[in-house]
């Protein structure tokens, strides 16, 4: 969680000094959610995430420096710098990719918890997106189905209460976005504290076991707070300084730090040499990789297909 | 001889595939109950419904249901009823399935097809007889292949799901009833190979699915004149055959693109745009396009066939490229 | 109701007569919904209807005529041939159209709602589709905006318990296709006995009144059964009899006659005398009919744009 | 002279037509508070909540609710935030819209537009950078309005609201910072009339949005080499000016076309089949194509650009042209 926090905080930076090509949308604030799902998976399950979805990579074990080459735009990124910050995918470590169309991706992780179903191989398919994305017709198709079918899927709805620049109250006609949907395809309506890890893990373990003894799909509201703007070209003016100070008040972070601290497990001293070490690491890394060459162009040419060719004529 | 119908071909290749490949599974709805169309009649029953799975109408469930499958590694086949339906699961199929092997630097590979009903003819009316093989050449990463016979239905299809890549198979409502001789065995047809339907100098038809036999009957007619026609069926539209049209164009020197999707903007256009560009110094006549009309299809008979294609209107533009004079607007124009 | 039902026994014949192009999908069995709600609108008002929709036409009063000219091809249909009987539609009526595409008309029905909104005319539109409608993501969609705007929509669910050839309760995780979906709108659940024509226009005033109360959109079920295939191409084999003759037994005709003859209102003499009568009027407005020339085939070429012409390039 | 950005053309012409006629009414997701894009930055303090709507994440409730609106008679411009989602409500599009008229007899009009931002080259990736002006060619029954100045981008964009049929205009992303002298008092750009850029009779140059640019930057360049290239800027591809394009084309002789969709099937293959049917004996050389290549785009910067159009492939394909020799594979070929 640390190490995804100092990640996205220094591509903020790096983003602010034009380093990164294209939008990029941070996750500060939200890390307990991709964190806490990452650790009820195991190395045969599956996961999915968004445009906002570094943190969903690197809480599955994406290479940092792969990630990071990819953002920078430099050679070895993990999509050979064909994707980007929004498709950011690792499929050796169970992250079937970035997903940069609202909802698009919800019925793809079904698809892998349907082959799983068919093949009996006991995986479990996780899958992460928006409150503002409960209001797209792939959301309602998507549920729906993995619901019908009860397949293996946990669906994870990170609500951080806005929809871009609108709140998510405005355009919804309920009061939870995920919750209140769920009874439309038959499941519970489920909420956890987003920002506190446990919480998460416990709700994300008991979706998977439920999952992989075939008892259909959850789907659980996260509840939680992105601290930055909807991007880093947004600076989230919308948003009322007290709201944004209690939200950081509750940083879940801030709430490891602390319960450590109080549990003995840590020291504030100890917790804060580790933060300074783990910035330190990632400033070196952003260092190593700037100093890296861009991929080479031709390479827009190869790849379209899975042989690694792109012709579509003779 | 025993006999097949271009129906029966789907389910042949279906059932060839799924007989020799566990990870071939098939999904759609009601194709349990052998579809709509009678596609998919006995699959369910042979395979059981661990292979063959009904859905919801939930048609972006269904194409990203596909997606994932693959992703994971299967063979999914994925039934779209109508191909007018593509618009509903548009963003699946385009911005989606087509992207997905390139923009993860080759992570996911995508080894899936998409089945549907396509094309005009029956009364179907706007929102159920389209031709659309258009809208799928507008977007890289996905094969094409649009069968004229029951024999390249059963073999392209087969061919589609054994190949690595995403690919849209169109299976043209009007030719469902037509009839050929059974292959025996196993059938495949390899992709991206033009077939040459009839040989001829004069002119070159280029034809897909229903608009072949136009082709053909064109040629037939023409042939009462003393000309021979060239007829190329495509087959696919990606991997295109440009080689084999464009070498044709270069011997007869003159083309006619026979395409039911509309002229506005259809595949023909994608043909004659690589003739006028690779192929310029050795035609001898304007490059003409006999096309769907450019307006939604009409459901009274007479008005439908107004603005479809037809082997008189082929015929026409021919005898009017090999007369000299540019042939009287053809429905590519209108 | 009666004049529907006869319209459509008598489009069956002449299907079976080859006489109709292209597919049509009666709704016989069902008529009691499109009756009921047309009676509690409006002039003002506007429905739209899906391919099964020929009573939904008929009962806002679109000409049984120009509606068989449609179907049959002739001169004069009310989409000038160019719909036929999947989209059947007499804006003159309120009746603004019928969509082949399941859903896919959703959306349209909420803006004609909205507009209604934005300019106060107290305008209520009613929008009609089936039970496995409610799976498809453009519902999801529509339905949601009309809830968060609180539009004067009424959606009316036809639960004919079959989506195609397949029983709705394969491919619906809930009870119920509709109710159950409605609080995921923050909408009340409401299901009404669809052969029941009198229940049906009492609960869609209700839905009616309240949308021009300007309290929001109203989410109906109404359970009725389709007496025939799902297109006249269709036998419906996939149903057992005894659920048909079930079926038949809850015919809505047979229902008002009976309650009719109950209340001394028209003796079973009477209303069989009326149906004979209204048959005739059927069998001669189709000799009449069958009668005219096709429309013109040059005339597919007109009517792209609204002012007539179809020319997209000089 | 007051300056003007293609961003701040998009608001301008929004602003006058909904203060010159009532029944002009905005829905999309934050367009209230201006858009992701700042298109519509001031319109809902200027017009109020009954005017400008902010809907939740739902393109298919988006395009239709302006379907019904217009349907109603009101004159709704829908925002779709990029034109990739178009996929997301592509039935909508295509099946309801662009067919509601002719369908129902002409019972039904729809006055509506669809704005997007179109195109590529920031980085936005294969699904926020797509040119899918081919998309919309495949569909009778729409117009398509793709500016290149912020003088047309307000224009157009105004007569599309005031056009009686559905419109979908793209706002190029690349362009929105280009700036131009800010027209005064009410203004309209008629649709349907191609603009010339450069005047010139060795070589006309098609573009259309950000390829005008490259195409007038050719121009200067092949201007040094004592070549005068005529410009045409297309402006609108339907109606399409096909006059324009077939009348320089018959001056010059020699054509290439600049196309930022794939080349696969893109508009630029629209044009050039109807100038090999109508133009071919005017034709000097083979008609080239410089198009967006055959891949979804890639995000890193020189890859992006490897695959995009660009000044210098337009001046090479010029060139090669002038020249008699077939010019090296375009981007089109790949
Ligand atoms: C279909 C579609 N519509 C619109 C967008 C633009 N868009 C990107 S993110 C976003 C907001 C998503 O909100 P939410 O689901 O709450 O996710 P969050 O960004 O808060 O993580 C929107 C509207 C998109 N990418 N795809
Ligand atoms: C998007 C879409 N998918 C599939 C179809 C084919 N189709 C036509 S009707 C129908 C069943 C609709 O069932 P339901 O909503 O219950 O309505 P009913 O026909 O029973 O009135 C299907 C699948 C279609 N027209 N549109
Ligand atoms: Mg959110
Ligand atoms: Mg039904």
């Amino acid at each position: 969680m640390l190490r995804i926090r100092q990640f996205e905080t220094k591509l903020d930076v790096l983003y602010r000094q034009g380093r990164v090509r294209g939008p990029a949308h941070l996750g500060l604030g939200q890390e307990a959610i991709a964190v806490g799902v990452a650790a009820a998976l195991g190395p045969g399950d599956a996961s999915l995430g968004t445009y906002r979805g570094h943190a969903h990579a690197l809480a599955r074990g994406a290479s940092e420096e792969a990630v990071l080459r990819e953002l920078l735009g430099r050679v070895g990124g993990v999509c050979g710098g064909k994707g980007g910050s929004m498709h950011i995918t690792s499929v050796e470590h169970g992250y079937y990719g970035s997903y940069a169309i609202v909802g698009g991706h919800i019925p793809t992780a079904v698809g892998m918890a349907w082959a799983s179903r068919i093949r009996g191989d006991g995986g479990v398919t996780a899958c992460f997106f928006g409150d503002g994305t409960t209001n797209i017709g792939a959301f309602h198709e998507a549920v729906n189905l993995a619901a019908v079918w009860k397949l293996p899927a946990v669906f994870v709805c990170e609500n951080n209460h806005y929809m871009e620049y609108t709140p998510i109250g405005d355009v919804i006609p309920v009061e939870r976005p995920a919750a209140d949907r769920a009874p439309a395809y038959g499941l519970e309506p489920l909420v956890v504290d987003g920002n506190d890890v446990a919480a998460v893990r416990e709700v994300a373990r008991a979706a998977v076991e439920r999952a992989r003894r075939g008892d259909g799909p959850t789907l659980v509201e996260a509840t939680t707070y992105r601290l930055t703007g909807h991007s880093v070209a947004d600076g989230g003016a919308y948003r009322h300084p007290d709201e944004v100070s209690a939200a950081r008040a509750r940083d879940p972070l801030v709430r490891l730090a602390t319960d450590l601290a109080r549990s003995g497990e840590m020291t504030v001293d100890q917790s804060e040499a580790l933060v300074a070490r783990v910035k330190g690491e990632m400033d070196a890394l952003a260092a190593h990789v700037l100093a890296e060459p861009a991929p080479d162009a031709a390479a827009a040419w190869t790849g379209m297909w899975s042989d690694g060719s792109s012709t579509w004529r003779n | 001889m025993a006999q097949l119908t271009f129906r029966e071909a789907v389910a042949a290749a279906l059932e060839q595939e799924m007989a020799r490949d566990e990870s071939v599974v098939l999904l759609g709805e009601d194709v349990g109950s052998g579809g709509v169309f009678k596609t998919t009649a006995g699959l369910k029953d042979r395979f059981g419904a661990a292979r063959v799975w009904d859905t919801p109408i939930s048609e972006q469930a269904i194409a990203g249901a596909a997606m994932g499958a693959a992703a994971a590694g299967l063979r999914p086949v994925a039934e779209i009823m109508f191909s007018d339906f593509y618009a509903t699961c548009w963003d699946q199929i385009a911005n989606e399935i087509a992207k997905a092997c390139y923009m993860t630097g080759g992570q996911l590979t995508m080894p899936l097809v998409v089945r549907g009903t396509n094309g005009g003819g029956l009364g179907f009316g706007a929102q159920h007889s389209q031709s659309v093989e258009n809208w799928a050449m507008c977007i890289p990463g996905i094969k094409i292949v649009s069968p004229s016979t029951p024999d390249d239905m059963w073999g392209l299809l087969a061919a589609s799901i054994r190949d690595d890549e995403p690919v849209l198979v169109f299976e043209h409502k009007a030719l469902f009833g037509t009839k050929a001789e059974r292959p025996t065995g196993d059938h495949l047809v390899g992709l991206g190979e033009a077939a040459r339907r009839r040989a001829g100098d004069d002119v070159t038809l280029v034809g897909l699915a229903r608009t072949v036999g136009m082709c053909e009957q064109a040629a037939d007619a023409l042939g009462g004149d003393g000309v021979t026609a060239d007829v190329l069926d495509l087959r696919c539209l990606v991997p295109l055959d440009a080689a084999a049209v464009l070498a044709s164009a270069r011997r007869t020197g003159r083309v006619v693109i026979v395409e039911e999707n509309p002229g506005q903007l259809g595949w023909g256009a994608g043909v004659a745009a690589i003739l006028a560009e690779e192929a310029f110094d050795d035609l001898r006549a304007p490059i003409v396009r006999v096309s769907g009309g450019n307006v939604p299809l009409p459901v009274a008979a007479a008005m439908e066939a107004e603005v479809t294609p037809s082997a008189e209107k082929v015929a026409a533009a021919a005898r009017g490229l090999l007369e000299g004079r540019i042939p009287a607007a053809t429905t590519a124009r209108a």
